[in-house]
């Protein structure tokens, strides 16, 4: 506690006048909610990795069967079973076209007399894994998205209604969700994909079957939370219809909540269609998607490892990344994490 | 048995390389335990409902008919002692018994005969093999079918304890070799009556009269042993003391148990056999297994386009058929330009069938295009889009795109849209005549080229594709009503009828004849592998310089 | 006056999303055995950080200790191993949080939770514990101790929960007791059996307490001593009759006046204008000085040192400063000020000595 | 109390109800025959096999009969193993689905667990990435894939475990239940730590830290059981997910189990089978959920007397 | 006095009804409020101030009993239109100035709602002058209408939720506790602003609160609740003055004053609703003790009530 006292100039010691409207300055930068949980997002090093991550993916699932020399559907029947090989990258002894067969280690291209490239290698039919991987992230892609868009639709609309309007509509929704959990998924989707024309919207229809009920429980769950908001019973008071309290305070408030879940459901869609793909019901060749490529691949794991190895690795960047993606959305949407 | 589901099976084969091996001196000394993958549990004991390439393998290891296929796959008696006496007119066949006994040591009669291929004729049993295997061979089986007979009038009969006189319809060349097939296995009748519900339903429920006795099968288990029958007939031949038996259905687990060493003999499928090629244990069986293009002339009563022989012709031609088993399938199939398989049917001189007509409709991409052209103008278009239905395993999968690919390649114009669809719902579209072109395959049942040509006769159960030609029909019938009798003019005939189907009508289109490749341990000797019927014979078999 | 805990120049920082937040920016204070020491100040003025940082249980990754020492009984708490440390709280200085509702553990019962720092501190059988913990229930005045035992939180009222959360904080005899807003959820009624229940346990322990609350009266009611705390530092500090009686910063003055005494009628109530001043970058000069009717010029560049009212009260403002102008405070402060002997408006008999 | 076991329960058979109900009419839907050798026989013969199995009455009669047997207990028999009642099809393989079920998701829970919770108690250090490392790779990796490589290594290379095959007792059921455990280890780690960085920060928490309770009296004594409370309502959905893999893994080590019975029916369309197995599924999932909400009740106090009260 | 503005007469609101968790936030209250007063409404946390003042506003429909304004049941079936108009002759300020400002809003959008649900404003251009004049009003400025709401303090937000409420030109405004989640040093700012606001335009308020001291300062007069029933009316003076109902006087000897003198006297009454011993089928209601003084209470109780006052 110091109680020197400095010699200060007198002038220092006059009153000054303070406007009262400076003191109710706000002196950080107005940001929206968006571009606050962008600043979250953007330290979040996970996330941002995970974004270039997935750009880097989706550009490469166009482009990629474009840039490559092979188209993926020419089969070149003997050029099958390839390694991969690179130019440039041959010199340092990896991607140099060497691989196993029949126990020994040989530069199959050389064996085979082959002169070009395959980045990737080539599958058991000559064609390239490098278009084929793309064009297969293509269809996993469209399928994870069509299948986690619909997801959201339903489960939004669903948990939505069931929420808002609470009572007795409430109970009855309830109860059919209830119900509708009780039923083993995998076994439903078998079921109906025995039942339906096999292929891609067959898969989305069996994904999304039960899919939404996830998506409506949270979304009924946020809604009752925030019905009863202070902000939501201001509006009623104000006289705004159901409609407008719907589509300006609640929508808005759960929509980082939504699109979270729709993060974690776009790996899952991934990852049911690579595995109805190993029981058999996947994609009418020559349709191929992650899945169907992994498993293609995993029986050749000891001798052709290149043929799993790189949709494995495009599959678990993918689902890395969107579960990377959507732990850092949560911490950034999450008030709790405010500080 | 129709072989269009099994891809991946250890089916109908010919053992190339252990076939001739002598079996007299064995290392006594040496444990003669066998450990084999099956791929697929066994779904019955019942030889009167087996229809499965799993319940007839075992059949024909545990049980034994009036004939035996022997290790140059000839049908050679087996409890019956010695060849029956046939009746002039080739319908009355008058079988004696040897000595055999059960394996709870009663002996085998001609009544079990009796009842067992009664019983498979019984409505109340719901056989499926019955019927079908005794229709139009043995006399009245065609009548009880349709109801108008009693199953009992079934023209078997037990004359006394050790003679047996079946009497059939019509000459039937391939009788005898029919008396090997699990479905005319004998059945105790006292046996299968006191068990009730129960027969066949567990190793316990079930007699045996062959080389070995099932254990441990708890009738639903994926695991189970044959062991030596102590009371069979022929036992001093017999060498294993037990064969221990997984059901594996992962390939690859198969292969890593064989590596593993606990298994002496592994399946491989394209994949695996490829890398295992220079592998002195890879055995290469080849199968009697033929598979072709469906080409369906009528959908839905609609004509296709398929309709048109040109067309036939060019895609029977359009895709090369050695690329295709070398490098997609890869296990050991070889590329048929035939129906009627290679290794399969021998006239006297033991000459092979194939060797009748050789090749036909062969890859010409050239020819093939000069077809399709010509076909195309005849229908007045200048695409055509064809569906090509197909199954669904990874294999069938992996065919389909070869074939769509080089058809497509081949065949400037044409665009083949895959239809892939489980084996199930295939039969279905097939019985319905709902597709266009598919890919199907068939295994024999009988050792005799008919079984595979009475599926194109007109109206054929399994024609299902609107194929008729009446000089087909008539060169295929004569050769089991007039030309029954005479094996070389039937021969001739069903060769002829052959070229026709395939070279002329391009009815079907063949692609290959089906091989398999096993890793097989090198002590592992005597294994005889059977073009029909079960699978393999181990009665020969043995272990040698295992230690 | 023995002093059991001094606090020195203490400075803290929170590193977070959007930068390096200041929020303790040098605080001093001492606390004398078996008082009370009251904190108040506005909301996010640091009371609570400044506690927790005595005991050490901010977020160690986020945190981050700049400056200063707290000494305990002479030992200085910042240098102490985490080990050490846990021996020290719950048994020497322990504490009680603002919301009874979520300051018990929901899945363990009650009794388990008192006798926790029962057994860890001190040596004894879970049967003694468990009975301590009973006499602790009834100290605190929950009826059927001994049935309550096994029950779970949910079970009792918000009252009936910051009882428990009191008789886990004496339940080792403290020398220092921490109570972080005890009341400020709790109604009035229950706040004040809660407060008079204090009262009564320190008079039995003789323990020292730290309390904080940014309800004047409150403060009034428990406080020896009261230290004013304004962005992240304290502002002034003296007994209670001298901070109710003779404030002498601004900010106090704002404190007090803006809420009506039960005779305050008409006229219009004292509002301190504006927002508390943004930690993340502290203004220059006097934290208050830009929501302050009297500010100087000197405020606005350079920070007030303590200036000393009287040998318990000091303050930290340029108005003290000799050269100051005199100013008036509010006239609810003037009213104030009128009965404090020691104040220049005094209006008494006892004489000031301003 | 009563009255809510005795709505559960009701649910629980119209649940069933309607699964068998949409069940069977899908395998009615289902393209081609049960009868293996369909085809091969002509339609007299057929008609006799179809009347053997009742497939001969109209859909109508034959949903009326199953549900009928159903309610009796009665799953009818299988159209692949002649003879054979679907019932005991079940039982006979329900021994090792169970064990290595049970050991993958006590082992992948138990692991999840406790690598969520080093991560949470060492939030961003190498520890905590790591551990999601772990979690992620569980999560990001099919089954099958992770089957094959631990059966090779683990099995053939090393030759630590059997490969494959249900012959040497437990032994046996080690690798797949690892195969199994990846899941659920994923999913509890995830779960654990993003509830116990919750947990860690609440008040009570804090209470706890200043009655001088150490980090590990911290972690387990108090934030343990709470942190355990959401991870819980997966539990069922996890149980439940662990059929997938079970088909899956089943079918890799040659185990004689349910899922790998049930996707050979399916191949084979045996669909008394696929009914059977289907609603066996069902009753099992319904029970783990109707388990699951009770165990929740035993560890969240406030739910256990609430519910009680009732 | 002047004219009635709303009269409450009766009005129950129970919670789940029926079931076993009924819980009678509400449970038989009458009141009235004039044109131009504040009354004040006091007591315990969970008594039932909150559904009292959400029941009027038709938050909640009511389980019984009449909310007359202006001469019309507010809780009779209405028609649209009628209900717009209602909602905005009576607005509503809330408790929490966290949670009663949407966070997705800018503030523009928050304090126009009102206009744009009600019509009130044509363009762009005149809706954005409003607000900014609406800003002004509660003492904030133009800059503020682009922010969103979690960039202001509480003391601001709460000046915002009156800035929305008076965006309407309400007549009536229900103030459920304004201010008791804010800071006491800037609970004053609010309290200033809604007695000035009622000066300048005339407003009525019913002042819902637990913090007697404040309520008093700003009631005309006050209402005292105790588990879901009103115990005590009476001016704010006389309230205070002259508590009768025990469990009033309780309350008022809890409060804590900012003056440690009259602390250290202060001796606090405890309230046991048991004392009252009424007996079976005694009637106990609000009565007139003295002029406009009501206290919740038997006949008898009335009589010794009376008595006591009288020899004040
Ligand atoms: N864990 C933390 N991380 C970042 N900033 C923090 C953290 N805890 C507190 N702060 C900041 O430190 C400052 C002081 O906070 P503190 O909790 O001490 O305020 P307080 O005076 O206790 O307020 P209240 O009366 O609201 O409890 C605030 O600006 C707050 O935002
Ligand atoms: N929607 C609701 N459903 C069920 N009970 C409710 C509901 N809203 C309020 N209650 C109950 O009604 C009672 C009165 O609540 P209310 O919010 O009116 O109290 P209050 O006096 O405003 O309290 P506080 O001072 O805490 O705001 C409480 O017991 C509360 O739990
Ligand atoms: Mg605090
Ligand atoms: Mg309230």
């Amino acid at each position: 506690m110091s109680l020197d006292i400095k010699k200060i100039p007198a002038e220092s010691f006059e009153r000054v006048h303070i406007d009262s409207s400076q003191a109710e300055r706000i002196t950080k930068p107005s940001l929206s909610f968006w571009q606050d949980a962008w600043l979250r997002i953007r330290k979040n090093k996970g996330a941002i990795a995970s974004i270039f991550i997935l750009v880097f993916i989706i550009i490469m699932a166009f482009v990629g069967p474009m840039v490559s020399p092979h188209d993926a559907e020419t089969q070149t029947i003997t050029h099958a079973n390839l390694p991969p090989k690179v130019q440039g990258l041959e010199k340092l002894g990896i991607f140099d076209g060497v691989g196993t067969l029949a126990g020994k280690e040989v530069d199959l291209y050389e064996m085979k007399k082959v002169d070009t490239y395959y980045w990737f290698g080539t599958d058991g039919l000559g064609r390239d894994m490098f278009s084929r991987v793309w064009e297969g992230t293509q269809i996993s892609l469209l399928i994870a998205f069509v299948a986690a868009i619909i997801d959201m639709v339903i489960g939004v609309a669903y948990g939505g209604i069931s929420g808002y309007y609470g009572g007795r509509v409430d109970d009855i929704m309830q109860r059919v969700v209830e119900i509708l959990y009780g039923i083993p998924t995998l076994v439903i989707v078998i079921l109906m994909l025995l039942v339906m024309e096999p292929g891609v919207t067959a898969i989305i229809i069996a994904i999304t079957l039960t899919g939404w009920i996830g998506m409506s429980r949270i979304v009924r769950g946020q809604v009752l939370k925030f019905k009863n908001q202070e902000f939501v019973l201001a509006s009623r008071t104000l006289g705004a219809s159901n409609g407008r309290i719907i589509s300006k305070h609640i929508l808005p408030n759960i929509l980082g909540v939504i699109i979270i879940n729709t993060m974690f459901t776009i790996p899952t869609a991934i990852f049911f269609e690579a595995f109805l793909s190993f029981i058999g019901l996947g994609l009418q060749a020559p349709d191929a998607s992650l899945g169907t490529l992994i498993n293609d691949g995993y029986k050749l794991i000891r001798f052709q490892p290149h043929i799993l190895l790189y949709p494995s690795i495009v599959l678990s960047l993918l689902m890395i990344a969107f579960n990377l993606l959507g732990d850092g959305l949560r911490d950034a949407f999450d008030p709790k994490m405010k500080d | 048995a129709c072989g269009g589901d099994k891809e991946e099976g250890t089916e109908t084969t010919k053992d190339t390389e252990d076939t001739d091996a002598t079996t007299e001196e064995v290392a006594t000394d040496e444990e003669q335990v066998l450990n084999l993958i099956m791929n697929a549990e066994i779904p019955t004991m019942d030889s009167a409902l087996v229809t499965d390439a799993v319940g007839f393998d075992l059949l024909n290891n545990v049980n034994e008919g009036l004939y035996r296929l022997n290790q140059d796959n000839v049908a050679e008696p087996a409890i019956s002692e010695g060849e029956p006496t046939v009746s002039e007119d080739g319908l009355v066949y008058t079988f004696t018994l040897r000595d055999a006994n059960w394996s709870d040591g009663s002996p085998v009669t001609a009544n079990d005969f009796e009842f067992a291929w009664k019983r498979a004729m019984n409505p109340d049993t719901a056989s499926e093999y019955g019927p079908y295997m005794m229709d139009g061979v043995i006399k009245n089986a065609t009548a009880i079918m349709e109801g108008s007979m009693e199953y009992t009038e079934l023209g078997v009969k037990a004359l006394d304890e050790k003679t047996l006189e079946v009497t059939l319809e019509k000459p039937t060349p391939y009788f005898l070799s029919l008396m090997s097939f699990g479905t005319f296995l004998p059945q105790k009748e006292e046996f299968v009556t006191a068990q009730g519900e129960n027969y066949a339903k567990n190793s316990e429920a079930v007699l045996y009269n062959g080389p070995f006795t099932l254990a441990n099968w708890d009738g639903t288990g994926l695991s189970w042993q044959l062991l030596k029958n102590e009371e069979y007939w022929d036992k001093d031949t017999v060498k294993l003391t037990e064969i221990n038996y997984d059901v594996v259905k992962e390939p690859g687990t198969g292969v890593n148990l064989y590596s593993e060493g606990q298994k002496d003999k592994a399946p491989l499928t394209g994949e695996f056999a490829m890398q295992y090629a220079a592998d002195p244990e890879l055995i290469h069986e080849s199968e009697t297994s033929v598979f072709y293009f469906k080409y369906n002339q009528e959908r839905l009563g609609e004509k296709t386009p398929l309709a048109n022989v040109n067309i036939r012709e060019a895609i029977s031609k359009a895709f090369n058929k050695q690329d295709l088993v070398d490098v997609v399938l890869a296990n050991g199939s070889v590329p048929a330009n035939y129906l009627i398989p290679k290794d399969f049917t021998f006239d006297a001189d033991a000459n092979d069938f194939r060797d009748v007509n050789g090749d036909m409709a062969e890859f010409n991409a050239d020819e093939a295009k000069a077809a399709f052209e010509t076909g195309l103008s005849e229908l007045g278009v200048s695409e055509l889009t064809i569906e090509l239905l197909n199954g669904d395993t990874e294999s069938a999968k992996k065919t389909g795109e070869y074939l769509k690919n080089q058809l497509e390649t081949n065949l400037p114009g044409l665009t083949v849209k895959l239809k892939e669809v489980p084996f199930n719902v295939r039969l279905d579209l097939d019985t319905n005549q709902d597709y266009e072109m598919q890919i199907a395959g068939w295994g024999p049942d009988y050792q005799d080229p008919y079984t595979f040509m009475n599926l194109w006769l007109t109206g054929g159960g399994n024609n299902q594709m609107s194929y008729s030609n009446p000089e087909y029909d008539k060169l295929v019938s004569s050769s089991v009503n007039e030309l029954a009798l005479d094996p070389e003019a039937r021969w001739q005939a069903l060769a002829d009828a052959e070229k026709i189907l395939i070279d002329e009508d391009f009815g079907i289109g063949p692609i290959y004849q089906r091989g398999l490749m096993h890793l097989q341990k090198p002590y592992v000797k005597g294994i005889v592998a059977h073009p029909f019927g079960g699978d393999y014979s181990y009665k020969w078999a043995y272990i040698e310089g295992k230690n | 006056m023995e002093k059991i805990l001094e606090v020195k120049d203490l400075e803290l920082s929170f590193h977070t999303f959007a930068g390096e937040v200041k929020a303790i920016r040098g605080v001093n204070f001492d606390l004398i055995k078996g008082e009370t020491l009251a904190i108040v100040g506005e909301s996010g003025s640091g009371k609570s950080v400044t506690t927790k940082s005595i005991m050490r249980l901010l977020p160690e990754h986020s945190s981050e200790f700049k400056n200063g020492h707290i000494l305990f009984n002479g030992k200085d708490l910042t240098k102490l191993t985490d080990k050490e440390m846990q021996k020290i709280r719950g048994k020497d200085i322990s504490m009680i949080f603002q919301d009874p509702m979520t300051s018990l553990n929901p899945t363990m019962t009650i009794g388990k939770q008192i006798m926790e720092p029962i057994l860890k501190h001190r040596n004894v059988s879970k049967s003694v514990a468990h009975k301590e913990a009973v006499d602790l229930l009834r100290l605190v005045g929950m009826p059927k101790p001994e049935a309550r035992m096994k029950q779970y939180p949910h079970q009792f009222s918000g009252g009936q929960r910051q009882r428990i959360v009191i008789a886990i904080a004496l339940a080792c005899n403290p020398q220092i007791l921490i109570a972080d807003e005890p009341t400020t959820a709790l109604d009035v009624t229950i706040q004040a059996q809660i407060l008079e229940l204090m009262k009564d346990l320190q008079k039995k322990i003789n323990t020292s307490i730290i309390f904080i609350t940014h309800d004047l009266g409150v403060v009034a009611n428990v406080a020896d001593r009261v230290a004013v705390m304004y962005g992240g530092k304290i502002v002034e500090i003296g007994t209670v009759d001298e901070i109710f009686y003779n404030p002498q910063h601004p900010y106090t003055w704002g404190l007090l006046s803006s809420m009506p005494s039960l005779d305050t009628a008409d006229e219009k109530l004292y509002a301190i204008p504006g927002t508390p001043p943004d930690l993340l970058s502290p203004p220059k000069g006097d934290a208050f000085a830009l929501r302050s009717d009297y500010a100087l010029k000197i405020d606005l560049e350079e920070t007030p040192p303590f200036f000393k009212v009287s040998d318990t009260h000091y303050a930290a403002t340029w108005l003290l400063h000799p050269d100051a102008p005199q100013v008036d405070p509010p006239l609810a402060i003037m009213e104030r000020m009128k009965k404090y002997p020691g104040s220049r408006y005094y209006e008494g008999t006892e004489g000031g000595t301003y | 109390m009563t009255k809510y076991i005795i709505r559960r329960i009701v649910y629980m058979f119209i649940t069933l109800f309607l699964i068998a109900s949409a069940t069977f009419f899908l395998m009615k839907a289902l393209p081609g025959s049960p009868i293996s050798s369909a085809s091969k026989l002509p339609p007299s013969q057929l008609a006799v096999v179809e009347a053997k199995y009742g497939l001969d009455q109209p859909v109508p009669v034959q949903y009326a009969k199953y549900m009928l047997n159903l309610a009796k207990g009665d799953l009818g028999n299988s159209f692949q193993f002649k003879n054979a009642s679907v019932t005991d099809l079940i039982m006979n393989r329900l021994g090792p689905s169970v064990l290595i079920g049970s050991q993958g998701l006590i082992l992948g829970v138990a692991i999840g667990i406790l690598l969520g919770m080093i991560a949470a108690l060492r939030q961003n250090t190498i520890w905590d990435y790591g551990s999601t490392l772990i979690a992620i790779i569980g999560i990001s990796i099919p089954s099958f894939v992770f089957a094959t490589l631990l059966q090779y290594w683990l099995g053939v290379k090393w030759g630590l475990l059997p490969v494959a095959l249900w012959k040497d007792g437990w032994m046996s059921s080690i690798l797949p239940s690892i195969a199994l455990a990846m899941g659920p280890l994923a999913t509890a780690s995830r779960f654990i730590r993003t509830e116990m960085i919750e947990v860690i920060s609440s008040d009570y928490i804090t209470l706890a830290k200043s009655k001088g309770a150490s980090g590990f009296e911290i972690a387990f004594k108090h934030a343990f059981r709470n942190a355990l409370i959401p991870l819980i309502t997966v539990l069922g959905p996890l149980a439940a997910g662990l059929l997938t893999g079970s088909l899956v893994i089943e079918q890799i080590f040659a185990i004689p189990g349910i899922g790998e019975q049930f996707v050979k029916a399916i191949v084979s369309n045996d669909f008394s089978i696929i009914m059977g197995t289907t609603i066996f599924y069902s009753v099992f999932l319904i029970v783990i959920i109707f388990v699951v909400d009770v165990l929740y009740g035993i560890v969240d106090p406030r739910i256990r007397l609430s519910g009680g009260s009732k | 006095m002047a004219e009635k503005l709303l009269e409450i007469k009766n009005l129950k609101q129970y919670f789940n009804q029926g079931k076993p968790n009924e819980v009678r936030a509400v449970d038989d209250i009458s009141f009235d409020i004039y044109k131009g007063e504040t009354l004040g409404l006091v007591g315990e946390s969970g008594c039932g101030k909150s559904t009292t003042g959400r029941t009027i506003i038709r938050l909640y429909d009511a389980t019984d009993g009449q909310v007359i304004y202006d001469g019309v049941n507010v809780h009779d079936k209405k028609s649209k239109k009628d209900l717009k108009e209602f909602n905005r002759k009576m607005q509503m300020i809330f408790q929490d100035p966290y949670a009663s400002l949407n966070p997705r809003m800018k503030v523009l959008d928050i304090i126009a709602e009102g206009l744009d649900i009600h019509g009130l404003v044509k363009n762009p251009k005149e809706r954005k002058e409003r607000v900014v004049e609406l800003l002004e009003t509660v003492g904030l400025n133009r800059e503020h209408a682009d922010r969103y709401a979690h960039e202001f303090s509480g003391g601001q937000r709460q000046r915002l939720g009156i800035a929305r409420a008076l965006a309407v030109n309400p007549e009536f405004i229900i103030a459920d506790e304004p201010i008791s989640a804010l800071d006491v040093s800037i609970q004053a700012q609010v309290v200033n602003l809604l007695k000035e606001l009622q000066e300048e335009k005339g407003l009525t308020y019913l002042f819902i609160a637990h913090d007697l001291s404040m309520v008093k300062y700003i009631s005309d007069r006050i209402g005292v609740m105790y588990f879901g029933k009103l115990v005590e009316l009476a001016t704010a003076e006389e309230l205070y003055a002259n508590p009768m109902h025990p469990y009033t006087q309780s309350l008022l000897s809890a409060i804590p004053l900012p003056d440690p003198n009259y602390e250290r006297t202060r001796v606090r009454k405890s309230y046991d609703p048991a004392n009252h011993n009424y007996q079976d089928g005694e009637e106990v209601a609000m009565r007139e003790v003295t002029p406009g003084h009501f206290v919740y209470c038997s006949e008898k109780e009335m009589k010794s009530l009376k008595a006591i006052s009288s020899s004040k």
